[in-house]
């Protein structure tokens, strides 16, 4: 049972339905679901679908698990299919934010593997840095391997504490892009880390 | 016993792990790359980590990564499942290195074992009948004059080889010439070891193994043998045991055998000696493997015995806690393996998001799979979906039960195998439990995909 | 782990969510969808989902198995969920009605047991009928139950055969409805039975 | 054998009947509900009939219904599951006058059963010791009389009731005059029938049953125990096999005597015979079962019988085909029953649409299920929404393994009782073998419910 090809009258009816979807289906699909308390409502239009769903309980947990050795909570992504965990895992990250970075993209320095972060010992809340400079470590068996900046930017809140485990791709240290202004009160949101904080 | 495991290890088989442990009572923490991040088994774990991206050289087959994963995790062992680095001597010297249990054959065991070239030699001493091969080859002129001696057809064989991996067959001199550079070149890129030996080939032979458990004390079990007859270029698709190809006797004296032979040969934990048998029921030593095999679920379903428990136990340093009559195999057990690819597009592998997604139940079925509704597939790694054991007290009702585990198995959103293994149950050779290596390929699948899609 | 029981302020937010999704992420969604050649998206805002499926192969086929004996084809609700899948079966039969048919209601007197189906001898297209009379029996185990007809109309085509096994529910007779313009050409649509067409 | 089989039951039942006759090769039809429209044993078979409407005394007890469903489709055969009409001696006659097999007893047989009281003296006169009881009560003075002559406490029993259902207790003469009265009209209104009866309450007993096979040559079997001893409102939650409340010695006597009176009775086909057994290990006959019972998957899983299979062969009037000899049990299995009921409050039957559903695999673990992801639970009929079931070699793994796959098991979208089951098994008196049928209604559920949340 291969999976027929789409063909280009196939493209065409499949606008057509998407167009009348939007257009007939999905303002009464809202409706119906906002009156009547279901969790998930599912119309249909010549073989297309739209669904609307409500957040189950399983919402608030991380998709992955937190790094080294903490507990998460089973089942994330199975329970909403992987696609829906990963952005249910980034409105958490953005959820867990200062509201002043909530419309900018959120931007860190990632760990290059699994081992124990060093920070660079001059490292300071506010610190101005390239793109590529090293700004920590990362002990793996005793090779340190770099953390680099990944953009032009102001160091900001450390996310782990130096001698931490992390794992791959863990987002370490925020980097905030320099203001376009020369507000002083708005060059470090982030103050929670000890540090003195040099000006931009 | 161990504190806490890491299983360095994707799919369904670190699924596998992380129950052995939990039935232990041990804790576990999955090791994933970043592609595997929603998968099962660190979805489920109470603990997962990352240990790198997708690409396989750096997250599965990372040495250090591993080991440091384990480290920061407080784990004392790595079980390393199939593949990977499961049969890596350096890696399992490096893991004893740092303090950590490698859940395996100790390194001086597996680099006894690398070799295949050395290991059939060893196990002939110790009494095992092995395929007439060649020592490695020097050079082509060399390859031709052993080719001659042995007679043809033979199989052209990267020592580094594994599971089909990387074999050649030659029928004569002139196929010999022209395949002898390449093979030596893809085994170099492939494993990084050009090394190649020549083996006769056998044709119309069916492959049986014995699984083996050896502990540190000397205590040793054989649990019966599996015939993996049914292939497709060299991988194995179908596997049952009892094998119908040798009688009880045959069977008997063929685990004795292989389990007299590994033990003085200085083999330890579990492991699986491969052999090809002939027609007559000879069967020829071809190599072993020093790792839990995928197929390992359906000698536990005869047996009885959680073999990845077991295996877990031995590294542990543990007695093997059985005798071998305390072992024995009831009834019949097959395994199909679920597969991403396309038997009607020369098994293309592929990709896919899961959809629907429904395992069967009732008496003697068993679900090992890594699947779920909504998981996508990731592309890097091996097509292995799942594997599906059926057990019966006969084969006919064992074949009857597989039948309609696999009609009620739902996998939407990816082209399986799952019609392929139905219509190779419907097949009169499969009935009569007289399918060889080669059938699948010399007959092609076209007529069990035909079959299939009745 | 109860539910939590929705308060009043959680239906406002629901609300406000609902708006928000209808006039800002569903035409991108749609828009995307058409574009990706892609199975199904699925966007988020603040909790809610929007979901957006094309047509799988399992489309077409029935949810519920045909009557008595028919083969069917399997796992029809259990790939699109059983809500899903009865709407599916009422695209079905929808779509094997004929074309003039579309706009209305569909009208069927049905089983009220399984057994075997007998019609009235006089039951002819295009006989009035008032709700309540007795159309055909379908005969359990030798005892005849009656089949009704549901409003008042005019008989259109039969579903089934006479002697034919039918199961509980199923729809047997097409009801249709007097036509509102007494158009000669348009009162019996159904005309594939043998009968006589009765002018209503 | 038949050639096709009306299954006139749902749920995780229909789906059981399925698959055991798909793996005898007969055709079956999946009789449903209009409730059970898009229940998964409708989907799934090759065919399926709608019988009626959801109220069960229109489609799943209702005699006409399903057998003109069973003769328009072509069935030779219908087979009743648990539940609904399959104890029913009427329907079972109905069934064999239009020329259908009934898959249980005959209705001579069934007849022969039907009234516990008198099936309690049947199997007395055979040999079975049995709970001290009364005679049928004429009236509340006849009551008061038996109930001092036997000693209180006693249970009031409605002759026609079952599974517990309709019983009170009654620990003196007040409480007796009391509830007499609506004792006998409730069991009027629930079974048809006001007939009541007294029996001595045991307390502190345990719930142990035999299960047997007899066919129509005279062939028995028995096949062990189980012991059903987790309890809630005489509902069974959790079964298992052997039991951990009597030795091997009295396993087999209690097994044996049991065969060797319900076949001198005059039994025929499955049947469970229900013990108390107090905590001398006497045991005392209670009541017999004449059809599969929702716990037989254990029973499978340590003998490797399939025991639908031999159900049906057994009414196509086969030889059993096993000796006794032949029935060897192995290691321990355990069931957990699966219920949309929450166990937090007053375990009230919940409904739901389910939403993400997996099941656990490995080795040893069984899910029959008819739950699918987007399945929504009619709540015309009972809370079974599956039954988990493990086996292992001993108990102690049997019970690790459990907890390990009911972590596994996620059902969306309804509240189940899973975590209770794993606190029911993290506590010391499950543990130690020593629960009694009213353990869960005199502690509570609420710390198990508290445990469970930890």
């Amino acid at each position: 049972m291969p999976a027929r090809e789409q063909d280009a009258a196939q493209v065409k009816r499949d606008h057509a339905a998407i167009s009348s979807l939007a257009d007939e289906l999905l303002p009464a699909l809202i409706a119906k679901l906002a009156a009547s308390g279901l969790g998930e409502i599912e119309v249909r239009e010549g073989g297309w679908k739209a669904r609307l769903r409500k957040p189950a309980t399983v919402e608030a947990r991380p998709a992955a698990k937190p790094a080294a050795g903490a507990q998460g909570s089973a089942h994330g992504a199975v329970r909403g299919g992987a696609a829906l965990a990963r952005a249910e895992e980034r409105d958490r990250r953005g959820a867990s934010d200062e509201a002043t970075a909530d419309a900018e993209p959120r931007i860190a320095a990632k760990s290059p593997a699994v081992g124990i972060y060093n920070p660079r010992k001059d490292l300071a809340v506010g610190m101005k840095v390239r793109s590529g400079d090293r700004i920590a470590t990362v002990n793996v068996l005793g090779v340190n391997e770099d953390v680099v900046a990944p953009v032009d930017g102001v160091i900001g809140s450390s996310l782990v504490e130096a001698g931490e485990a992390v794992e791959y791709g863990q987002e370490l240290v925020r980097i905030e892009l320099p203001e376009p202004v020369a507000d002083p009160s708005a060059t470090a949101p982030g103050r929670e880390t000890a540090g003195t904080a040099g000006k931009a | 016993m161990f504190n806490k495991v890491l299983i360095a290890n994707r799919g369904e088989i670190a699924v596998r792990i992380l129950r052995a442990c939990r039935t232990l009572g041990i804790g576990a923490v999955v090791a994933y790359s970043e592609a595997d991040r929603d998968s099962l088994a660190a979805q489920i774990a109470d603990e997962a980590i990352c240990i790198g991206p997708a690409d396989a050289r750096r997250s599965y087959l990372c040495a250090p990564a591993l080991i440091s994963a384990a480290m920061v995790t407080g784990c004392d062992a790595i079980h390393p499942g199939y593949g990977f680095l499961s049969e890596d001597e350096g890696f399992a010297d490096v893991v004893r290195a740092h303090d950590l249990a490698f859940i395996g054959p100790s390194a001086e065991v597996l680099e006894r074992f690398a070799s295949k070239e050395a290991t059939r030699r060893l196990l002939a001493a110790h009494g095992l009948r092995t395929v007439p091969g060649s020592a490695m080859l020097r050079d082509e002129a060399h390859a031709l004059a052993e080719a001659e001696r042995i007679g043809y057809p033979v199989l052209i064989k990267p020592s580094g080889g594994g599971g089909g991996k990387g074999m050649r067959l030659v029928r004569n001199a002139q196929e010999l010439e022209s395949t002898f550079k390449v093979s030596r070149s893809e085994a170099k890129a492939a494993f990084g070891d050009d090394s190649l030996y020549l083996e006769k080939f056998l044709e119309e032979n069916r492959h049986i193994e014995i699984q083996v458990a050896v502990d540190r004390f000397g205590n040793a079990v054989h649990m019966f043998e599996r015939d993996c007859s049914v292939q497709r270029r060299h991988q194995k698709i179908i596997e049952e045991t009892p094998t119908p190809a040798l009688n009880e006797a045959q069977r008997l004296d063929l685990a004795e055998c292989a389990l007299k032979a590994v033990t003085a040969a200085g083999y330890e934990n579990l492991g699986t000696l491969e052999f090809l048998v002939d027609n007559k029921g000879d069967a020829y030593f071809i190599e072993i493997n020093c790792r839990i095999q995928v197929e390992h679920a359906i000698t536990e379903m005869v047996t009885g015995i959680d073999m990845v428990a077991l295996q877990i136990k031995i590294a542990a340093g543990e007695p093997l806690g059985i005798a071998q009559s305390d072992i024995v195999a009831t009834g019949h057990a097959i395994e199909f393996r679920i597969l991403a690819e396309d038997p009607a597009k020369d098994f293309r592998p592929q990709a896919g998001l899961v959809g629907a997604y429904l395992t069967p139940g009732g008496p003697g079925v068993r679900m090992d799979s890594h699947l779920y509704p909504g998981y996508e597939i990731p592309t890097y790694y091996d097509s292995l979906l799942g594997k599906l054991c059926v057990w019966a007290p006969d084969r006919a009702t064992a074949i009857a039960r597989g039948d309609a585990a696999l009609r009620e198995l739902l996998v939407d959103g990816v082209t399986t195998n799952i019609e392929l293994h139905r219509a190779i149950l419907a097949n009169q050779v499969f009935l009569d439990g007289k399918v060889t290596t080669s059938l699948l390929d010399r007959v092609g699948s076209a007529p069990f995909v035909a079959a299939g899609s009745r």
